[in-house]
């Protein structure tokens, strides 16, 4: 088991150099001289050249990236060219405000999507069951701004029950954490109610029938544990997801958050910022879902011979259960 | 054994990212549960060193902008714009510009200006803090100025600066490299604010970009990165404290969103208005709506020097077609001010009734043909991916398809358009607001000067020696009649070469707080938070 | 009891009337699809939800006519009075659950009384007495073999020591030798409690084991009912019976073949107006399809067959049949 | 082989046709697409992209049924033609990342061993980036046009592709008559296309009608950002980002976008969800 977590890590690794290396080069080849972008307009042809030499810019692409990557294994994700601030203090400045939203929203899916997602399960295409469908239907059918703007303007400004925008008290999360919900919500009803319909028909359901047990205690003690587990491993994906999915629903909340931050270094052509945010995003996706997957184990018995024995279970396998 | 540790390494994984949750500076939620009312989180729990009577009729601004700053350091900032509106709160200069658009001394208490406009001595104010309350004295001025000249920058407005010297602890000179009459506007703007000497060598020159240490109202108390920045009245302020305490600046990117807050109250004050909200504003009666015109204009650049539109004659075409204001109804919802001349309309010598050819699409087909393109042609428009720009773009494709000359709008983030069209100036035709920061015509001829081509500004790419001619005359003549008529002659000259072709003057739409007094519109952005108060 | 699917509905089960002393074991014999699982699950009232539908008849335990049971009352009897061991000893345990919580379970639905020591002591006892050692209790079901998995599933029948037990094939999933093992195990409990056991098979070697009396199923319909001894030993015997015991191979002759029955079992969809073995009888009239057949009873023996006297098929022409 | 394929697509349309709201949104889907393609039959072309200053804003009325925009452009005239550019660019972005992701899952999944790891792990490191951001700098690098946009979008797409196709070829990968044509000497492509990836449409089918849905979604986030169809071209997420800040005053404004958006993503989830049902008819009863 410690093993497979450290086999786990390790197996981050190659991950993170890759998207260090896709990042930077996707970065490379967009226009706009990031020397210029900091000294503006009026700066003269030699402040900007001398500039781009003290940023390394004027290496090739590969000696730029090696260079960072040494940085970066140091520990140094190097400082933003826009702010002059080390990348990562501004990260770990953003990340809580990301998580939490993401944390939010994935607490409001899970805590309604798998009850009303078992209900439709247990009472299979009635009223509720379609109901819900459509509902989640909906809810994955329209872009995040429009349901953010929406609820912004009911909830906000009609009702004044929220405030509109920013970050600062737990009554600004509600709006823009349902708003980020509403597509985690949809997938977990799908996902429970799929898994719950396969698990209700399984056998030791029966046998736990014939025990005497009520339906209530079948699905309580029985079903829902076994439908659980992939439902778990779709809530973690999720939640990685989120982390830098949220761009949209930051920005109409004004939630300073890292989808917000790598976007605006993208605009700025901020290599080293948007590099080191996407890597930690990817970092904190990949041991999210190793956390998932080491829960898994304790959840799921069965499992648990397959990860002693140390047989390579890669995530992409896991994710794709 | 192997399955605890494993359970303890899995929930350390966890801790790990609960920890980084919590590493943020301020956990906003433990803040709430103790606050009565959610507008006064984050401000309350910072005012609890102080007094308590101050809280109760003192409630704090929060003013809302659309962009956060990537550094306060005022002189490695450029452009026009937010940032400055928050240095101005925490940064003075030698002069100031009032709500009037005039010029008054500030941390200069006065000055000589050499009747050639070649140097300037300036007696340095005494009694002026900074904000470690320090005194100012004549070295931070001179340190000031030529960091704000090394930086390169703010070339605009200190490169006009030879050297600066002290002449005694309450004096120095400035020498110019040329005369240059606008250098007391030059003073005024941020380019050259007054930060502390010891305070920088102290500390380092990068202490600055988050830092701050000038002699302003207000001082910053905290920067809750990408959220907003919480100031607090300076007591030791020049002028005297300012009126309201508390006051932080709130990043809202989203227009519509900020207008939202500003109705239920999560902000007091907005700059950037969409022009879509106003009406709702106006019917506000617990709202004021604040307007007036910017020193910023939107016109259709050409590359002058190279492409289609080297040809003077599809550039005539061009303004042949152009409806102006069809482009203000549509694209400012009828918020803006036609403009003909290609100085900004806040400027004195901007000259009324500018007159241009009128529109006649026939005679623009005949041009577009004479240049070559009987057929028509296609041109692809470098056009920045906000309202602002894609609505009058997508106007200009219209009016100019009779004539025959195609846009293809393209849309692109603002670093790229700048670096394709300011920069290098690799483009055809594009739409821009050239907006300036400080209130002198030169600023805005100056781009137009030969000089300027590639990377000086000059995005039209025009090198024409009678408009050149006239730029370098305006630097050195004062104010009067003379100027304005040499500013006369340089609209002339831009209107009849077709350099660039002004459409409309942008508004400054603000909203506020029908509570709030002190907010005016400014053109160029001079918005002091010291000067607003509550009404009660 | 019917099913109703989409498609069509199944007559599962039709017109089946049979009875089981205390302390007494019917076998229940046919083909696969005959609906013998169906009777059990009738008993049991744990037909598929919304699919499965007993349209009419009685189902009497003890006296009480459960078919009229409401839900709740279900719940008290299964696993108390009634309980079921099911075909499949891989699938019908809980993967995620101890094995000896899945037995307790049953204690703690039942004997409420029991304190939290009784039950575990009284799983133990259960466990030692199905032949598994009581500390592997916390072990899940991947740990342990098909054979001990059934048993464990016998274990969870037999917690509560049921008037009924009905037995779904409970060795077809198992080895030969696993077998023999489980069939003595239920022997001895049937001796022990005094367990009424219902056994669902289509393996005539354990009926001939276990049972005291047989039935014999066919497409819905006892056709055959008597003791074990009727069965094999008997001469009078329906049809079906015949060509069963047709299909068998005999050991003690030299065949070159086996001797199937001839043709399939009629589509359940449609409910038959006469014998539901007509098609396929070889000595079928033209009255069998269209009337029900009558019983014939003799000691307790029933034949469900209108004629008596058919010639004594000869095994070895099957040829005849046709 | 001809005649046992087509009574099994005739089982499918059996169980799907039962699913009445995926019929329904079949139908709808049906209307929308003959819509896009006869748009122009429909409507005068010159409606679309014509602007008129004094006609702007207006509610909807007898002569424009939907209203007109902030520029004056009739709206019904640009939803319908908006139906052509939001359906072509999902669908060539989807049957791009199908192809892409379908083709790199269908090799990795195949050959296993070092192909596969290496494929999977550069899916991995695509699937690691969010993919607005990635459609962002994709945009950003290469300018934006529709067909960038497309490039972006398939560039997003692709890798959820490959591990669909990937985790549905992986069980078949070992299955007796995959080994029996390999014994046979059948080429690799061969086996591929003839014998697996027939076996895995089903999988391949639901997530392509899904992923539609998602695709239309994500443009309208894309022009959110401010990156999304060049103007004037109508394109409902756009014009939906368009009438955002009009949405207020002019409710009217975001009705027609958003329910096109709304009931043709609906479509795609119900179509995709009711063609899983008829595939896998276990999951059903």
């Amino acid at each position: 088991m410690f093993k497979y977590i450290l086999k786990r890590l390790v197996m981050l690794i190659p991950i993170i150099l890759g998207i260090s290396f896709l990042i930077f080069f996707v970065m490379s080849l967009s226009p706009g001289d990031p020397a210029r972008i900091i000294l503006g307009e009026y700066a003269t042809q030699e402040d900007v050249e001398a500039l781009r030499e003290e940023m390394g810019l004027n290496d090739s692409l590969i000696v730029q990236y090696a260079r960072y990557i040494f940085k970066a294994i140091r520990g140094d994700l190097g400082t933003s060219y826009q702010t002059g601030q080390p990348v990562i203090r501004e990260i770990l400045e953003r990340f809580p405000f990301t998580f939490k939203l993401a944390i939010g929203a994935v607490m409001i899916a899970v805590v309604l999507g798998i009850p009303i997602g078992i209900i439709s399960a247990v009472k299979q295409y009635s009223w509720i069951d379609n109901l819900s469908m459509v509902v989640s239907m909906i809810l994955t059918s329209m872009p995040g701004f429009w349901y953010g703007l929406m609820l912004m303007i009911i909830f906000a400004l009609n009702l004044r029950w929220f405030p509109s925008t920013g970050a600062s008290s737990f009554k600004h999360y509600v709006l823009p954490c349902i708003t980020l919900s509403c597509n985690t919500f949809a997938l977990m009803i799908r996902t429970t109610r799929s898994t719950m319909l396969e698990e209700i028909r399984q056998d030791y359901v029966r046998t736990a029938k014939a025990k005497g047990a009520r339906a209530m205690r079948v699905i309580a003690k029985h079903s829902l544990r076994n439908a659980l587990l992939p439902v778990i491993t779709v809530a973690g994906m999720q939640f990685g997801i989120l982390l830098g999915g949220a761009v949209v629903i930051e920005s109409v909340f004004s939630i300073p958050g890292l989808g917000t931050y790598v976007v605006n270094a993208v605009k700025l052509k901020d290599t080293p910022s948007v590099t080191a945010a996407i890597m930690f995003i990817g970092v904190i996706g990949g041991v999210v879902n190793l956390i998932v997957d080491v829960l898994y184990t304790y959840i799921d018995p069965r499992l648990k011979s397959r990860y002693v024995k140390p047989k390579a279970v890669s995530r992409s396998e896991k994710e794709a259960a | 054994m192997k399955k605890a540790i494993s359970l303890a390494l899995a929930l350390c994984l966890l801790l790990t990212l609960c920890a980084c949750g919590s590493e943020a500076p301020k956990a906003p939620e433990e803040e709430k549960d103790s606050a009565p009312a959610e507008n006064e989180s984050v401000l309350d729990t910072l005012d609890s060193g102080t007094e308590g009577e101050a809280a109760s009729d003192q409630k704090p601004l929060r003013f809302r902008l659309k962009t956060e700053p990537n550094t306060l350091d005022p002189h490695k900032t450029s452009g026009t714009g937010d940032p400055q509106v928050i240095q101005y709160q925490m940064y003075e200069s030698l002069f100031r510009e009032e709500k009037d658009g005039t010029i008054v001394p500030a941390l200069a208490e006065s000055y000589e200006l050499a009747e050639d406009s070649t140097f300037i001595v300036i007696h340095v104010r005494q009694g002026v803090f900074f904000h470690n309350d320090t005194p100012m004295t004549a070295d931070d001025v001179v340190f000031s100025l030529n960091r704000a000249i090394e930086t390169g920058y703010n070339n605009a407005y200190v490169g006009a600066i030879d050297n600066v010297e002290k002449v005694d602890d309450s004096t120095i000179k400035i020498n110019l490299k040329y005369a240059y009459a606008p250098i007391i506007t030059c003073l005024s703007t941020l380019s050259t604010a007054i930060v502390s000497k010891d305070y920088v060598e102290t500390n380092g020159d990068d202490i600055l970009t988050r830092s701050p240490m000038g002699t302003g109202p207000y001082k910053l108390e905290d920067w809750v990165s990408g959220d907003r920045l919480v100031f607090k009245a300076y007591p030791k302020y020049w002028r005297g404290e300012a009126q309201i305490k508390d006051a932080s600046i709130i990043f809202i990117s989203d227009n519509t969103a900020a207008a939202i807050s500003l109705e239920t109250g999560d902000i007091d004050v907005m700059t950037n208005l969409s022009t879509a909200d106003i009406p709702t504003i106006k019917e506000n009666p617990e709202l004021q709506f604040v307007t007036g015109p910017a020193a910023s204009q939107l016109l259709v650049t050409f590359n002058n020097a190279s492409g289609v539109f080297a040809d003077a004659r599809m550039r005539e075409a061009v303004y042949l077609c152009i409806d102006r204001q069809a482009i203000v109804d549509v694209a400012a919802d009828g918020y803006g001010v036609v403009q003909t001349a290609p100085l900004d309309s806040v400027l004195v010598e901007c000259p009324k009734d500018f007159e241009v050819p009128e529109m006649n699409v026939e005679r623009a087909k005949e041009l577009v043909a004479e240049a070559g393109y009987p057929e028509g042609i296609t041109i692809s428009m470098p056009t920045i991916d906000n309202g602002t720009y894609s609505k009058p773009a997508t106007l200009l494709k219209e009016q100019l398809a009779p004539c025959g000359i195609n846009i293809d709008i393209q849309l692109m983030e603002r670093a790229a358009w700048d670096d394709m069209v300011i920069y290098n100036t690799n483009y055809e035709l594009a739409i821009w607001a050239l907006p300036i920061t400080a209130l002198d015509s030169d600023f805005c001829a100056s781009k137009f000067l030969g000089a300027n081509c590639g990377g000086g500004g000059n995005f039209s790419n025009c090198s024409i020696e009678e408009i050149d001619e006239l730029i370098l005359r305006g630097r050195f003549l004062p104010l009067g009649p003379e100027r304005t008529e040499n500013y006369l002659k340089f609209c002339e000259a831009i209107r009849d070469n077709f350099v660039v072709c002004p459409i409309y003057t942008n508004m400054r739409n603000n909203a506020a707080s029908a509570h709030l007094g002190g907010v005016y519109p400014s053109a160029t952005l001079h918005m002091y938070m010291y000067d607003y108060y509550w009404i009660q | 009891m019917e099913y109703r699917t989409d498609d069509a509905t199944v007559y599962a089960v039709n017109g089946v009337s049979f009875n089981v002393g205390k302390g007494e074991s019917l076998g229940l014999i046919g083909e696969t699809g005959a609906g013998k699982t169906s009777i059990a699950l009738s008993i049991m009232r744990l037909l598929p939800d919304r699919i499965g539908v007993i349209t009419g008849g009685k189902i009497l335990l003890d006296g009480t006519d459960i078919t009229a049971a409401g839900e709740s009352a279900m719940c008290d009897i299964r696993g108390e009075k009634v309980s079921m061991i099911f075909q499949d000893p891989m699938t019908s345990l809980n993967p995620v659950m101890e094995v000896g919580d899945q037995i307790e379970e049953v204690l703690l639905l039942h004997r409420p009384e029991m304190t939290v020591e009784q039950r575990r002591k009284k799983t133990d006892e259960i466990l030692e007495m199905i032949g598994i050692p009581a500390e592997r209790k916390h072990e899940y079901p991947h740990q342990f073999s098909g054979g001990m998995k059934q048993r464990i599933v016998i274990a969870i029948a037999l917690a509560c020591e049921p008037m009924l037990l009905l037995a779904d094939e409970p060795t077809t999933a198992l080895d030969v030798t696993i077998q023999a093992q489980v069939l003595e195990m239920m022997n001895g409990l049937k001796e022990k409690l005094g367990t009424s056991i219902v056994l669902i098979t289509h393996d005539f070697g354990v009926v001939a084991q276990t049972c005291d009396r047989v039935a014999v199923i066919y497409a819905g319909e006892v056709v055959e009912i008597g003791t074990a001894y009727d069965l094999f030993e008997g001469e009078d015997h329906h049809p079906y019976t015949q060509g069963l015991f047709g299909s068998i191979p005999n050991m003690n002759v030299d065949e070159e073949r086996l001797h199937p029955i001839e043709g399939l079992m009629p589509d359940p969809t449609i409910l038959a107006k006469g014998c539901s073995f007509a098609d396929r009888c070889p000595y079928a009239q033209e009255v069998c399809f269209r009337e029900k057949p009558h019983c014939r009873e003799k000691n307790g023996h029933r034949v469900f067959c209108r004629f008596s006297k058919y010639p004594e098929a000869d095994r070895e022409e099957d040829v005849e049949y046709e | 082989m001809e005649k046992k394929g087509r009574s099994q697509s005739g089982a499918i349309w059996f169980r799907f046709q039962k699913n009445k709201l995926a019929l329904i949104s079949l139908v709808i889907l049906g209307a929308i697409v003959l819509a896009a393609l006869f748009a122009n039959v429909l409507i005068d072309p010159e409606l679309v992209t014509t602007t008129n200053s004094s006609l702007r804003l207006q509610t909807p009325s007898a002569e424009h049924w939907f209203g007109t925009d902030l520029y004056g452009r009739d709206v019904l005239a640009r939803i319908v033609y908006g139906a052509r550019v939001s359906l072509t660019v999902s669908v060539t972005a989807v049957f791009g990342a199908l192809i892409v992701g379908g083709l790199l899952g269908a090799v990795a999944a195949y050959f296993g061993g070092h192909v596969e790891n290496i494929i999977m792990r550069i899916m991995d490191i695509f699937m690691a980036i969010p993919s607005l951001v990635m459609a962002i700098a994709v945009v950003a690098a290469l300018g934006a046009s529709t067909v960038n946009l497309v490039v972006a979008l398939i560039v997003a797409r692709a890798p959820q592709f490959a591990r669909v196709v990937r985790s549905a070829i992986l069980p078949i990968r070992d299955l007796e008559y995959v080994e029996a044509a390999t014994a046979c000497g059948t080429s690799h492509r061969r086996i591929i296309l003839r014998h697996i990836l027939p076996n895995v449409l089903g999988p391949i089918i639901v997530q392509t009608t899904l992923q539609m849905g998602h695709c239309i979604i994500q443009i309208a986030g894309l022009s959110f950002v401010g990156l999304g169809i060049q103007p004037p071209t109508p394109e409902w997420g756009s014009m939906l980002s368009e009438a955002r800040e009009y949405m207020r005053r002019y409710s009217f404004l975001v009705v027609p976008p958003g329910l096109a958006i709304m009931i043709t993503v609906f479509c795609f989830n119900r179509i995709g969800d009711g063609l899983r049902d008829a595939l896998d008819p276990k999951l059903k009863n």
